[in-house]
C-alpha cells in the first residue's frame, strides 16, 4: 500500500507532505512536540487535519468531502500509551483485532499466543492489564497492533519503555514483520531508524525538514536535529573561500557557488580535544566549552556547545574534563565533508 | 489518605439517612408483620412489584443505554435541549408524569387513537404501570450512563476502531463493560426508583390489586385504615430493595 | 368490565372514595360469600382521581363518591350506568391525640394561639366542609397546615404533631385508639352524603346493581354504621 | 464513531419520555397560564420551592460528598451494607419517607425531646420542607459522586500526595475539581428531585401557603378543583428544571 | 537523607533490600517485571509490603505497625505516566508541590517557572495537559516533581520519552539538582546510570543479582542483564584449566578455586569475527549464530546468541552478515577477564 500524506493542522502548528511506498519502512523522527503523534492522529483517521488528504494506493481515507472511519483504514496505531482494555486478559486484548476483523475464538487466541510470543509476553497471557509493569504493558500493546493484521501499521515510540535485554529481540521480530509492510514508525531512537526504516523524515516546529533514505539522511544530515540523532557534528553557513561557517572542508558532489548555503558535516570520532590550541599543522580549531561529558563504553563522547568529540576514556582522564572546561576542538579538513543545501 | 474530617459530615450525613429508617423498624410490632406480610394483598402487590421494576428496568436498558451513548459521544444542535428535556421526568410532581402518561397514551390521549386500532388499552393495565414505572426511572438511567461514559472517555474506544473494530464491536466490546459499573449503578437506580414509584401510576394506572396495585399503593391503601401497617409493609420494600442493591454491587464486583 | 381469571370466576370492580376503604372491603367479602365464582376487587382514593380515572377508561363497574359533586362529574360526562343513589353520610368531628394535650374542647378552642390546628385545604371536600362549619361558627381557625386529604390530617395528629385536626366522625372511629374524637355541635349544619352508581359501560349491570343493593340494604347499611356513617 | 443502529431505540426512548411533555404542552390553555402563574399562591409557591430545593441541594453536597468519599475511598466492615441503606430514600415510597421523618425529628419522634430541649420545632416549618428534600434527595448525590470518584481512579491523587499534599490538600484540590463533572450532575439530580418532591413533603411539613406549600404541593391541591391549571402549572416547574439544569450543564461544560 | 529499604511482596515475587546513602544516587536496573516500579512503590508508601522496613535517616516509614502516609514523606515520585492534572495549566501543575507545602502563589509560581525553564518547558506554561505533546507532558511532570523539593527522589524511567536533543541538556540538569540529594533512579539508560548514578542495583526477577558502584557494576557485571546494558560480553560457569565454561581467560583478583563459580567478561571490541574458525594462533573460537546487527556510528555491533562483536561497517559487509548467519566469534585470552562469584 501506498500511502500519500498531505495535512495540515493550524491549531498545532502542523503542516506536513509525505509519501510512503509499498512495503516501506518510514521512520519519523523529531524533537518533543514537532508533530509527529498529530501526524499519525490524521493518518489514522483520528483527528480530522483542517486542510489535507491521506490517500492509500487510490483510496482516498481524508480528503475534502470524505473521511473513511477509523476502523475501516485496515490501519492499526500503537501509540504511546499502551490502552490495553482492563476488563479483558492479555490474551483477549491481542485476540481482540483477529476477533474484530471475524475470525473464531480459537484462531485468534492462537494468533494472540503466537504474537504474545514473539514480544516475549507469552507468560503473561491469563494476566489482567492491571498487573502487569509498564514495559510488559507496551509490549503486550505491541503484540495486539501486530495481531490485528493491518496494511498500514503506525508505531508511535513502541519502544520507549522496553528494556534493553528485550529490545534487540524485539527488533529482530520487527524487522520480519515490518518487511513487506507499509509502516510509518516515530521514534527517537536512532538504531531503530537505522535497523527498521528504509526512508526518514525529519520533522521540527510541524514541518518537514529533512526526508530521504536513512543512510543518506544519518550520513549527510542537514538539520541541527538529524545531525544530533546520527551522532555526527554539523555546521551551517554559507559555502566562502573553502569553509562553511568558518570550517573548512572538502565540498561532495557539485561544490556549492561561493556564498550559497552549506553544511559541513564530521564524525566525533575526527575531533581531536586540546586543552589549548596547538600549533603547526593544517587543522581546523574551534574553541568551544565543554557541556557534558558521555561515556560510550570505551570512549567518552564530550560535547560542547553543538559540537561532539569521541575521545577514549584514558584521554578524557589525562584532559581532565568536566562540564564548563574550556577546550579546542580540532580537525582535519579532509574530515569534514560539505553539502551544498 | 482521605482527610479525617470529612468523617464527620460523613456520618452526620448518614445519621440523618439511617437514624429515620431506625425509627421505622423501633415503631414496627414484628409479630403483625409476619400476618400482614404474608395476605394475600400483600403478596400479590409485592410479586406486581418485583415483574413490573424489572420489565421497567430492562426497558429503560433497552432504551436509555442508546440514549445516553448517544449525549455522551455525539453533538448535534440542540443537544442540550434535549438532555434537558430527558431529564424532566425527574422533577415533574409523579401525579404530573401520569397525567402527562394518560394524555398521551390514555383513550383520549394522543396516541389514544391510533393505540385503540391496535385493539392496544394501556390505561390502567399492568402494562400502564410498567410505562410509568419506565417513564420516572429512566432518567435515572440516562445520567447515570451518560456520566460514566464521559468520565470513562474514549481513548479505548479509539484504540479498539484502529484494530479494526466496527463500532457496534467497540460499542458491545469496550464502551459496555468499561461503563459496566455506571450501568449496573443506573439500573440499580432505574429498579429502585420503579420499586417505589406510587404517584404516576395511581394516577395512569389506578390501583387494582393483582393488576395495578403495586407495594408502594398498597402500602398507600393500607395507611387509609392502618398507619402502622403501612409503615410495617414498608420495611419490606425496604428490605427488597436492599436485597437487590447488594446482589447487584455483588454481581458488580465479581464482574 | 368482567375479567375471565382461573377457573370461571367473575370479577367486579369497584371504584370507592378512600374514606370507605375497610367498610367497602367488608361488604365486598359479603358480596363474594353471596355470590359464587365473584370476586370483588376495589380500587380506592380520592374521589376526584377515581372520577378521572374512569373518564380516561379505567375499567370500572361501580362508582362510589364521597361527594356529591364528584358524582355529579361523572354524570355529567354520561359515565353514570344508572341513576345514583345516595348511600351514607358523614359529619365532622376533632380529633386530638389520647390524653387531649392542648385541651381543646369544642371548635371555638381550635382558634387558641397556642393551638396547632390541622385542617384539610379548602379545595379538597373535608377542607370546604370545615371552612363552613368554621364560617357558621363564626371562629377564624389559623390552622398550622391545610392538608390534601382527611388521611393526612389524621396522620398529623396520630402522631402528636398537630394539637388537633378536624376530620370525619368515620376517621376518628377507625383511627381506633390512636386518637380521641371530640364532637361539637355546628358538625350537623354540614352534612357530607355519599353517593353510589353503576358505571357506564360495565359488562354486567345486574352484577352492579346487586352490588349498590347491598350497600343500600340492611347488611350494608349495617356494616356502614357500625363504621360511623350516617344514614342519608 | 457510535453504531449507527443505536440511533433508533435511542429516537424511541426519546419520545417515549418527550411525547407526555407534549402532550401535556398540548392541553395547556396558554391565555391562562399568565394568570395562574401571576397568582400570590403559585409565586409564594414556587419562591419556597426554589428556595427549599437550593437549601436542600446545598446540604446534600455538604453532607453527601463526605459519604460518597468515605464509600468510595475507603474500606470497613458492613460498608456495603450501609451503601445499601443510604440508596433507601431512592426506594422508599414518599409518603412513608415522611412518616420516618416524623419519627425522627417529630414532636414525639426519636429526637423531638432532644429537639424541644433546643428550642427547635421542625413540624409545620420551612425546616421541615428542606429536610423531607435533603432526605430524598440525598442518594441521587451520593450515587452519582461515588460513580464519579470510582471511574476517576486514585491516580491523581496519589502522584498529589507524593508531591507532599496532605489529604485535605489533595482532596480541595484535586478530588473534588476531578470529579466535579460528577458533583455537578448530582446536584442537578438533587436539586431536580427536591424540586418536585411531594409525598414526603406533605407527610412530614405539611401544607401551608408561603411556609409549607411548595410548587409539587400547589399543583395537586389545585389539581382537585381544576386539573387543566395544575397540568399548566406544573409547565412552569418544568420551565424551571430545564432553566436549572441547562444553566448546569453550561457551567460545568465552561468550568 | 539515608534511605534503608528491605521490602518483601510476595504477589508480585519481590524481596528486596537495598541501602542509599545520604546525598546518593542509586540507579535501578532491571529487565521489564523485574519490580523496580514495586520497589518505589513501596518506598514512597503507595504499596504496604507483606513484610519489610523502609527508613529514612532515623525515620521509620514503613515497618511492623507503622506507615507514614505518602505525603508525609517528603518523597516525591515521578512514575512512567506523567499524570499532570488535567484541570490545573502546566504552570499551576508544577506550583502544586511548592503551594502544598505552603507557599504562597507568587512563590510557587516563581518556582514553577524555574524549573519548567529548567527541563525546557517554560513556553508551555499556560497550556493544558490535554495540549501538549507526550514528550512534553513528561518533561512537565519531572519540574513537578523536582519543584516539590523532596529529601528523596524516586524517578521511574523519567526520560524514556524524552528526545535525544533535549537528553544531554537535561542529563545536565539532573546532574545538577541531583546532586547532594538522595535518588532512587529506574532506569533503561545505561548512561543515565553511568552519568547520574553513584552506585548501581540490578533486579532481576524481583530479586537484587548485583549491587556496586556505578563503574565497578559496569565493568565487571556478573549479571547477563548488566553485562547486556554495560555492552560487555559475559560468560559464567565453574572456572576449571583456566577456563571459564571453555572461555579461557585472566584471573582478575584472587584465581578462582578450581570448580567455583565464575564469570569471564570481554569487551565486543576485543572479538574478531570470521565465516569459518581460523586456524593457527591461540584464541578462543566460540561458534555462534547472528542474531541481530545493530549499526552505532561507523560500527557494527554483531549479536550472537548472548555475546556481541563490535565490527567495522566494512568488515560486516564483507562478511555478508545477517541474522541466522553463522560465524565464529575469536578472541584473544589475554583479553578475558575472569572474575570469581
Ligand atoms: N490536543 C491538543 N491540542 C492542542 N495542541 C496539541 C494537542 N496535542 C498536542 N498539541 C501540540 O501540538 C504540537 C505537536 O504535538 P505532537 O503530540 O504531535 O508532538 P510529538 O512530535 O508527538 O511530540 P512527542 O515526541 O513529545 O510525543 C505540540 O506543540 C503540542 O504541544
Ligand atoms: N498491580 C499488580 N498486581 C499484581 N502484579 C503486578 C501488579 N503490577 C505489577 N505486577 C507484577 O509484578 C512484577 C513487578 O512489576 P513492576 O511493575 O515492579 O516491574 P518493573 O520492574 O517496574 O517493570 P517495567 O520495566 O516494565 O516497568 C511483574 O511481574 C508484574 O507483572
Ligand atoms: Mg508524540
Ligand atoms: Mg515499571
Amino acid at each position: 500500500m501506498n500511502l500519500r500524506f498531505e495535512a495540515v493542522v493550524a491549531d498545532r502548528g502542523v503542516d506536513v507532505t509525505l509519501d510512503v511506498a509499498d512495503g516501506e519502512t518510514l521512520a519519523v523522527l523529531g524533537p518533543n512536540g514537532a508533530g509527529k503523534s498529530t501526524l499519525l492522529e490524521v493518518a489514522a483517521g483520528l483527528l480530522r487535519p483542517d486542510r489535507g488528504r491521506v490517500t492509500l494506493d487510490d483510496r482516498e481515507l481524508t480528503a475534502p468531502g470524505t473521511f473513511v472511519p477509523t476502523h475501516d483504514r485496515r490501519i492499526a496505531m500503537l501509540a504511546q500509551d499502551p490502552l490495553l482494555f482492563p476488563h479483558l486478559t492479555v490474551l483477549e486484548n491481542v485476540a481482540f483485532g483477529p476477533r474484530s476483523r471475524g475470525a473464531g475464538r480459537r484462531d485468534a487466541h492462537a494468533a494472540a499466543r503466537h504474537w504474545l510470543g514473539e514480544v516475549g509476553a507469552a507468560d503473561l497471557a491469563d494476566r489482567r492489564p492491571g498487573q502487569v509493569s509498564g514495559g510488559q504493558a507496551q509490549r503486550v500493546a505491541l503484540a495486539r497492533a501486530l495481531a490485528a493484521d493491518p496494511v498500514l501499521l503506525l508505531l508511535d515510540e513502541p519502544m520507549a519503555a522496553l528494556d534493553v535485554a528485550v529490545l534487540p529481540a524485539l527488533r529482530q521480530t520487527l524487522r520480519r514483520v515490518l518487511a513487506g509492510r507499509t509502516v510509518v514508525l516515530v521514534t527517537h531512537d536512532v538504531l531503530d531508524a537505522l535497523l527498521l526504516a528504509d526512508r526518514v523524515v525529519v520533522l521540527e516546529g510541524g514541518r518537514v525538514v529533512e526526508a530521504g533514505p536513512t543512510a543518506a539522511v544519518l550520513e549527510r544530515p542537514r538539520s541541527a536535529f538529524a545531525a544530533r540523532i546520527a551522532g555526527l557534528n554539523l555546521v551551517s553557513g554559507s559555502w566562502r573561500d573553502g569553509a562553511v561557517g568558518g570550517v573548512r572542508g572538502i565540498p561532495v558532489g557539485p561544490e556549492p557557488a561561493s556564498g550559497a548555503p552549506a553544511v559541513a558535516v564530521f564524525r566525533p570520532s575526527a575531533v581531536s580535544v586540546f586543552r589549548e590550541a596547538p600549533g603547526g599543522s593544517p587543522r581546523n580549531s574551534l574553541p568551544v566549552t565543554v557541556t557534558d561529558l558521555e561515556p560510550r563504553g570505551d570512549q567518552v563522547r564530550i560535547r560542547a556547545d553543538h559540537l561532539a568529540a569521541d575521545v577514549t576514556v584514558q584521554s578524557a582522564a589525562e584532559l581532565d574534563l568536566a562540564p564548563g572546561t574550556p577546550v579546542v576542538f580540532a580537525v582535519k579538513a579532509s574530515e569534514v565533508a560539505v553539502y551544498g543545501t | 489518605m482521605i482527610p479525617r474530617w470529612l468523617y464527620a459530615p460523613a456520618a452526620v450525613g448518614a445519621a440523618f439517612v439511617l437514624l429515620p429508617l431506625v425509627a421505622i423498624a423501633a415503631r414496627v410490632e414484628w409479630t403483625d408483620l409476619f400476618d400482614l406480610v404474608t395476605s394475600q394483598a400483600s403478596k400479590d402487590a409485592l410479586w406486581l412489584s418485583l415483574r413490573t421494576s424489572a420489565i421497567a428496568t430492562l426497558l429503560c436498558l433497552l432504551f436509555g443505554t442508546p440514549m445516553a451513548v448517544v449525549l455522551a459521544r455525539t453533538s448535534f444542535p440542540g443537544q442540550g435541549v434535549v438532555r434537558s428535556l430527558v431529564l424532566l421526568p425527574l422533577v415533574l410532581p409523579p401525579v404530573v408524569g401520569g397525567i402527562a402518561l394518560l394524555y398521551t397514551f390514555g383513550r383520549r390521549g394522543l396516541l389514544g387513537h391510533e393505540l385503540d386500532v391496535l385493539g392496544l388499552q394501556v390505561a390502567f393495565s399492568t402494562t400502564a404501570v410498567v410505562l410509568a414505572q419506565t417513564f420516572v426511572a429512566m432518567p435515572f438511567l440516562v445520567v447515570s450512563i451518560e456520566g460514566a461514559l464521559r468520565t470513562a472517555g474514549q481513548r479505548y474506544e479509539v484504540a479498539a476502531a484502529s484494530l479494526g473494530a466496527r463500532p457496534t464491536t467497540v460499542f458491545r466490546r469496550v464502551t459496555l463493560p468499561l461503563v459496566l459499573p455506571g450501568l449496573v449503578s443506573g439500573a440499580v437506580l432505574a429498579f429502585a426508583r420503579s420499586l417505589g414509584e406510587f404517584g404516576a401510576t395511581i394516577t395512569f394506572a389506578g390501583s387494582l390489586q393483582g393488576v395495578t396495585r403495586t407495594l408502594p399503593l398498597e402500602i398507600y391503601q393500607l395507611r387509609e385504615t392502618d398507619v402502622d401497617a403501612a409503615v410495617a409493609l414498608s420495611l419490606v420494600l425496604v428490605v427488597v430493595a436492599v436485597l437487590v442493591i447488594g446482589l447487584a454491587r455483588q454481581g458488580r464486583s465479581a464482574a | 368490565s368482567d375479567d375471565e381469571t382461573g377457573g370461571g370466576t367473575t370479577t367486579l370492580t369497584v371504584y370507592a372514595a378512600a374514606s370507605l376503604t375497610s367498610t367497602f372491603e367488608e361488604i365486598g367479602r359479603r358480596f363474594e360469600a353471596e355470590h359464587d365464582g365473584v370476586q370483588v376487587k376495589f380500587s380506592f382514593g380520592g374521589s376526584s382521581d377515581l372520577v378521572a380515572q374512569i373518564q380516561n377508561g379505567a375499567p370500572a363497574d361501580v362508582f362510589a363518591s364521597a361527594d356529591t359533586a364528584n358524582m355529579d362529574k361523572l354524570v355529567a360526562a354520561g359515565l353514570d350506568g344508572g341513576d345514583p343513589q345516595d348511600f351514607a353520610t358523614n359529619v365532622l368531628e376533632i380529633a386530638v391525640p389520647p390524653g387531649n394535650p392542648a385541651d381543646v374542647h369544642s371548635f371555638q378552642d381550635l382558634a387558641g394561639p397556642d393551638v396547632k390546628v390541622v385542617v384539610c385545604a379548602p379545595e379538597v371536600p373535608c377542607g370546604a366542609a370545615t371552612s363552613q362549619v368554621a364560617q357558621r361558627a363564626g371562629v377564624t381557625v389559623h390552622p398550622v397546615s391545610e392538608e390534601q386529604s382527611v388521611t393526612d390530617v389524621l396522620g398529623k395528629v396520630t402522631s402528636g404533631e398537630a394539637d388537633a385536626g378536624v376530620v370525619y366522625v368515620t376517621d376518628v372511629l377507625a383511627a381506633g385508639d390512636s386518637v380521641d374524637g371530640i364532637e361539637f355541635p355546628e358538625s350537623a349544619e354540614v352534612v357530607n352524603t355519599y353517593p353510589i352508581a353503576p358505571v357506564e359501560g360495565t359488562d354486567d349491570p345486574d352484577l352492579a346493581r346487586e352490588f349498590i343493593e347491598l350497600v343500600l340494604g340492611d347488611a350494608g347499611q349495617h356494616i356502614l354504621q357500625d363504621a360511623g356513617f350516617g344514614q342519608p
